[in-house]
């Protein structure tokens, strides 16, 4: 149903909080139904909570959540840092918390930290951008929110492999927000200054919409676009040419693995894996786009 | 002695001076346009190009058309802070329109994109509405009343598709009404639709506000509202008209901006009544109502707009973006105070 | 003759000028208070007595010139300066917090304390002892918003009288009184001036500056154009000071035999307190005719003409114009159909002071200028054609239909309003207190200015507190007291001693005080 | 015979009804407070439990102490929109003093916890008091000086260690500035600190409003402005102080919501203003002033911080929960129309 995030019908293991970001973004809405649906199709009930990237919201919710007495908390956090007591406060009170996508710069408090491997994917992303631009020509990097450390791993992953080509040069670098709006804009005023630019790398999806979208009402169709994300809109725009290049980022393996390792934890008291743990990001290009729905790669 | 004679200036040198400081403060905001212009043209590189000025009107539009309906609301001694969800609103409620449909019976019902546009206006006009019968019958206060509008209407946004986005709004070739993105992207005569009709809005509000008994009443409510009711006039109806009219202006931002991107994000608009309200404030519109311009706040939407895309493309960070547009904010009160000062004061001198 | 010997001047003003966009309220007034003496400042309305005392009291600054005390200048910048140099004052218009209790509006500013906290118990039998040596009986805690307007106005004197001061300013303090409040009043001014106190008295009743000044001093028209000691003078010398010779004379025949075309029946309207503030008003009046409405502060003139034209939703009774039921139209309606009002107080309802002159004429009439309904431009030739009319007609002294509100004097703005009612083309009109605040010659001009428009077969009816005034240009004169009409007589045979009589809010009190 | 006797209530059936709901209306918040405790207590399960209740406690106290300072703002006809851009601030400032410490010259000097709790409150009362200057000598109107000085300040905290937080905030033992957590979530008697200091605010305040004549000043400002001007209240020295104060009251949330969490952020406090708004006008205060209470403007903190964290708890969606809550404010400000007309009518029918 759309009206209720919480499912009681079988939740004769008790509930387990999902705690993603925000449900607008396409992202952690696919991270939270697959959270959901695994956890729902292991015995729990779910209750599914957004923070919207406040942290003295999250702190408040996990305190809610765990007075609530859920089982367990997977929780995609607002903010490295600012998430760990919040994380140290659940596993004091006895409710295990398994964190997804992104980590905090602490071990032994969460049970599990599942993560997109932002560095590889990053870097194929960028290999595949520097081929097509034929290791030379002017682009432009579009962060998504510097403030997010995932936001900064994939920008160093870019450079990382950029920087080696002397004769690609980047020409503007900006900060979008990870908003659509915000990315046309600034490619607007961007345009400007360098209409001449061969490619764009973006630091994840909307960011990369907003620039075609940009480019498209300039006419520069020829201009080459990479991001990073992999939402449903993302793969539409690949499969009409308009972005030549993402990653996909697996959201919904990374839940349910979350909610098995939750799991498990339960049953026996162990996860069985290592705490940190890495998800490979998929690249996509017209070649395999076919094959991705909704941050999942190969059914359709 | 006749007043007339009374009232010829004296020629001294101090009464020149303030007159000429006084004419400098009321056209502050042209000057204010005109440096910023200046500034970032010597400072950029291709800032001052056909090109570039022509994408800067595009950008322009979104917080302009607002201005224009935050206009009227604040020369009423309104407040109007539910703008921004209707923005998000509308785009949501045009997409759902063009790629679902509306249901009747085992039917589905697609409009052509100008009943789509005309519907979603209706739908800004109709929230507008709301705000203004909450505030004239329900006897809320405008900032209360649009606070919660705030909230209800960005809430219904989301839940209109469960917090996701409407994506490409092509239309269905089948179905004839394709061609939404002409509204936010298709030009005439090289000009940009958004700009055409951000055109169009400022001289019918202007037409609106300077020549028709309607403007003048929307003064006269600002100016003295307990005068406008002893003087017999319409007060509720001019209060509901100019509530559905700022609704409407954000319904038209919200089909514009979904035209741009080719999608509807339900989140879009979020905190744009700020930057509406700062437009009209930097416009020289008192916050106490009754005196201000329609192109003042265009204009006024033209400089924040402009600083924003120059600070861009000089590469100035964010975070400065915002100390710089708050103290602009401040500042340009702190000159209006100013100018009272002084127009009181050469009144009394002459 | 001016300076008394033996008498010490407190505070002195020199020079003294004050000019506000189009008027200058002061000019060059060198003024003196005497210690131990009953100062009365005597004017006529607008002649700048407020203007005066609000720098006085540290209200408002002067353009130039200075004051000073006990041969000190002072720089009196705030009330609390002016508080501290020993000068307070009881401001015309009331000053007080309807929402606060009774107590706390008498001890706003200087409350009692007890460890930093404000005793309420101390302040309320101090509240209760200033009150009955006003003689006002009431439970301090009482929310002054619920008092009648002439306690109110004892309420703003207690105030005055617990702050230690050895100037004290009381601006009009018995405009809303009745006869017992007043002596008792009386009383308490002298055993203050037995106390050494200077007081500034001003009012519009001269047989009460007789009878309770020492010195008297008269402005005109902003200028000090006379000083002498009571005992000196005589009222005749007074209001010659006054008015300036032969100025404000106005001729009036009352005329008889209009055909009746407006008639109230029974109105009543209830204040928040129960009281009745309109307690079943009935009058008819006729095409052409003059109705002058008298009483004191509070008697409800002003809630009837805003009842009549439409302001109060509550009220009951039946409205009557051309044989057309008004009585549960609109504002708007009622306007449409011919009554139109010039509100009480201009500055807050009768105009927009951003706007021009030629605006706020046609502010009432616009529909009337627009081309058609579906294309409705302002004829701005037309506007402005009427608005020159009306601006000769009415002899508005004004550069230009062009020029902003704010740069008239009192008059000239009082006839922009006028103008903006008449452009409707009203059949009854109604003027509340149409001279307040205006000069002189804007006040001849005003009622020369009503009687015309009676002439042209318009039913005049306004309110005023000055006897003189009612029976100036009136045909006949109606008083109210608390609420209801105590007096319906025509001019000829009205005598200012009956006016006085049934204008008393005692006249009527007993029964006018009815519950439901 | 003297008024009270007058004022002596008749006693109708009619009369006696409307005193009734009168007084329903006058308890509304408390009202409202209980249906939503008993409301969740019965839908939620472990809802009612002593240590729900202790967290529920703790969640209050944010928006409790940011609307005890609001709640004189608005008692004197004011707003303050900075409010959340102080928190976020002021975290980012004990951040900077704990981890950091103050550069002089060579040395770098390291604050002691109480000393650091200190300086940020003045930080806030510094910034507040910024707020009050703008709007009294300046003569810029609330809504817009602290609108600018939202993004002035926000500005500055991202500005402040360049968008990124200041974490772990233990301190450094050798420097013995240890033990700052105790102050987001210590508890004394098995009471979290911030519910204490919630308490002794709210105590606090209710004495300065209730029984000091600067309390005095806050309402007559707020029911009369210009009355109190010719009153000789000291007006804008009021006014600093009621700015400085919510600025030291947003202080005081900024240092408790990073004690809780060990970190500071720098969007901390993002759109508390809004919702430190609602609460105080949801217990009943007036926006356009000098009517209202503390009290009323904490249970209504508690009513908003329940009423979330009962619908989370239940499961509801958080679009769901953005439209509830504009509901619930716009409604609140409805029956306090109702009560005031009632109240009206109940006096004039007795
Ligand atoms: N704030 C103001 N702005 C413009 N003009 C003003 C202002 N206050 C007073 N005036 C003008 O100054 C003149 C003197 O007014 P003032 O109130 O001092 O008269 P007054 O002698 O007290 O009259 P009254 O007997 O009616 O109280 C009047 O013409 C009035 O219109
Ligand atoms: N008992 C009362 N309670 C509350 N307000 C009152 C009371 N009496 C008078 N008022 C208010 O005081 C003002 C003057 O009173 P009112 O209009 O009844 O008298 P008036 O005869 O027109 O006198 P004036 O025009 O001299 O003020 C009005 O605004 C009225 O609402
Ligand atoms: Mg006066
Ligand atoms: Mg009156």
């Amino acid at each position: 149903s759309t009206a209720s995030a919480a499912d009681n019908n079988d939740g004769q293991k008790g509930q387990i909080a999902i705690l993603v970001n925000s449900l607008d973004n396409p992202y952690y809405a696919a991270e939270a139904k697959a959270a959901k649906r695994k956890a729902q199709s292991l015995g729990y009930s779910t209750l599914v909570l957004s923070h919207n990237e406040d942290v003295n919201r999250q702190h408040q919710l996990i305190t809610s959540v765990v007075a609530k007495g859920v089982e367990g908390i997977v929780l995609d956090n607002a903010g490295s840092q600012a998430s760990v007591s919040a994380v140290r406060y659940a596993k004091q009170h006895g409710v295990p918390v398994v964190l997804i996508n992104r980590e905090i710069p602490e071990d032994g408090i969460a049970i599990a930290q599942l993560s997109h491997n932002n560095v590889q994917a990053a870097s194929q992303v960028a290999h595949k951008f520097v081929q097509k631009l034929g290791e030379k020509g002017k682009y432009v990097e579009l962060t998504c929110n510097l403030a997010d450390n995932n936001c900064v791993a994939r920008s160093k992953a870019f450079h990382r492999v950029l920087d080696q080509y002397p004769d690609l040069k980047m020409v503007a670098r900006q900060d979008a927000n990870g908003a659509l709006l915000d990315a046309k804009e600034i490619m607007d005023s961007i345009l400007q200054e360098h209409p001449d630019i061969d490619g764009v790398i973006c630091g994840n999806g909307p960011v990369a919409l907003g620039a075609i979208a940009s480019l498209q009402n300039a006419g520069k169709d020829d201009v080459i676009v990479a991001g990073m994300d992999g939402s449903n809109e993302e793969i539409e725009a690949i499969k009409s040419g308009k972005l030549y290049a993402t990653a996909m980022l697996q959201a919904q393996k990374i839940a349910r693995v979350g909610v098995s390792e939750l799991d498990k934890y339960l049953r026996t008291g162990s996860t069985g894996r290592p705490e940190r743990q890495l998800f490979r990001g998929i690249l996509i290009t017209k070649d395999n786009a076919d094959k991705v729905h909704d941050f999942s790669y190969g059914k359709k | 002695m006749s007043l007339s004679t009374k009232l010829m200036p004296q020629n001294s040198r101090a009464a020149t001076t303030s007159r000429v400081f006084l004419l400098i403060l009321r056209l502050r905001i042209f000057l204010a346009l005109f440096a910023v212009l200046v500034y970032f043209a010597v400072t950029t590189d291709r800032f001052l190009t056909i090109n570039n000025l022509l994408i800067m009107a595009q950008h322009i539009t979104i917080f302009g058309i607002l201005s224009i309906g935050m206009t009227l609301v604040i020369l009423m001694a309104g407040i109007d802070l539910s703008v921004g969800s209707i923005v998000g609103f509308a785009g949501m409620a045009a997409g759902y329109l063009i790629m679902e449909g509306i249901p009747i019976g085992d039917h589905v019902l697609f409009l052509s994109v100008p009943s789509v546009i005309v519907v979603t206006c209706l739908i800004g006009l109709v929230i507008g509405l709301v705000n203004g019968l909450l505030i004239t019958y329900l006897n809320v206060a405008p900032f209360i009343a649009t606070l919660g509008m705030l909230y209800v209407i960005r809430g219904a946004a989301l839940l209109s598709n469960d917090g996701s986005t409407f994506s490409s709004l092509a239309g269905y070739e089948e179905l004839t009404n394709t061609g939404f993105f002409f509204l936010g992207t298709g030009t005439v005569l090289g000009i940009g639709t958004p700009v055409w009709i951000l055109a169009g809005l400022t001289g019918l509000a202007i037409v609106l506000a300077q020549k028709t008994p309607l403007g003048r009443y929307i003064y006269a409510i600002g100016g003295n509202e307990s005068a406008a009711v002893f003087s017999g006039l319409p007060v509720r109806r001019v209060k509901l008209f100019v509530y559905a009219f700022s609704g409407f202006c954000a319904a038209i931002v919200g089909l514009i901006v979904t035209s741009q991107l080719h999608t509807a994000h339900p989140m879009t608009g979020d905190t744009y009544e700020l930057r509406a309200i700062a437009a009209v404030v930097l416009g020289g519109t008192a916050l106490a109502g009754g005196r201000g311009t329609i192109i003042g706040s265009v204009i006024g939407a033209c400089v924040i707009s402009i600083l924003n895309d120059g600070m861009v493309m000089s590469g100035i960070s964010n975070f400065w973006q915002m100390v710089i547009m708050g103290m602009v904010i401040i500042f340009a009160v702190v000159v209006d105070q100013a100018q009272q000062r002084l127009e009181k004061r050469v009144l009394v001198s002459i | 003759m001016a300076h008394e010997e033996g008498a010490e001047v407190v505070v002195e003003t020199h020079a003294l000028y004050k000019r506000y966009p189009g008027t200058t309220a002061l000019a060059d007034v060198n003024y003196r208070v005497y210690s131990g003496r009953i100062n009365c400042l005597i004017g006529e309305n607008g002649a700048g007595k407020s203007t005066l005392m609000k720098i006085l009291a540290g209200a408002d600054t002067p353009s130039d010139g200075h004051v000073s005390v006990r041969g000190e200048p002072v720089h009196l910048d705030s009330v609390a300066a002016a508080e501290r140099a020993g000068i307070g004052i009881v401001f015309q218009e009331l000053n007080l917090f309807p929402d606060l209790s009774v107590a706390e509006n008498i001890f706003i500013g200087h409350e009692l304390k007890r460890l930093s906290l404000i005793s309420s118990s101390a302040q309320k039998q101090h509240a209760s002892e200033q009150l009955k040596r006003l003689g006002l009986d009431i439970d301090p805690d009482t929310r002054l918003g619920d008092l009648y307007v002439g306690q109110q106005q004892l309420v703003e004197i207690a105030k005055a009288l617990i702050k230690k001061v050895d100037v004290l300013i009381m601006d009009e303090p018995t405009s809303a009184l009745s006869q017992t409040e007043v002596d008792v009043l009386f009383e308490v001014v002298r055993s203050l001036r037995a106390e050494g106190l200077a007081i500034i008295y001003i009012s519009h009743r001269l047989e009460e500056v007789m009878n309770l000044g020492d010195h008297i001093t008269v402005l005109r028209n902003g200028e000090k154009v006379a000083e002498d000691l009571i005992a000196n003078v005589d009222i005749p010398w007074i209001v010659s000071a006054m008015v300036g010779g032969s100025a404000g004379e106005f001729e009036n025949l009352p005329s008889s035999g209009h055909a009746p075309n407006f008639e109230v029946r029974n109105l009543t309207l209830k204040r928040t307190n129960g009281l009745y503030a309109l307690d079943h008003v009935s009058f008819r009046a006729g095409r052409g005719e003059v109705i002058g409405i008298y009483g004191l502060m509070g008697a409800g003139r002003t809630e009837l003409v805003e009842t009549i034209y439409g302001m109060s939703r509550n009220a009951g009774g039946q409205i009557v114009l051309d044989g057309a039921d008004l009585s549960n139209a609109s504002a708007i309606k009622r306007l449409k159909a011919g009554i139109s009002l010039v509100p009480e107080d201009r500055q807050t309802s009768g105009m927009i002071q951003g706007m021009s002159v030629r605006e706020n004429m046609s502010l009432s009439s616009l529909p009337s200028y627009a081309w058609s309904r579906l294309m409705p431009w302002i004829r701005r030739t037309l506007e402005q054609r009427d608005a020159e009319g009306m601006i000769s007609w009415l002899r508005v002294k004004c550069a230009s239909a062009s020029v902003p509100m704010t740069s008239l004097s009192g008059g000239n703005m009082q006839k922009v309003v006028i103008a903006k009612a008449l452009l409707t083309k009203p059949k009854v009109m109604l003027f509340d207190e149409p001279t307040r605040g205006v000069d002189v010659g804007a006040k001849t001009e005003i009622y020369k200015a009503m009687k015309a428009i009676a002439e042209e077969g318009v039913t005049v009816i306004y309110t005023t507190s000055e006897l003189n005034e009612v029976l100036a240009v009136s045909d006949r004169i109606i008083v109210m007291s608390t609420g209801r009409i105590t007096a319906d007589l025509p001019r000829t045979q009205a005598t200012r001693d009956q006016i006085i009589e049934c204008s008393a809010p005692t006249a009527g009190a007993a029964e006018a005080l009815i519950f439901s």
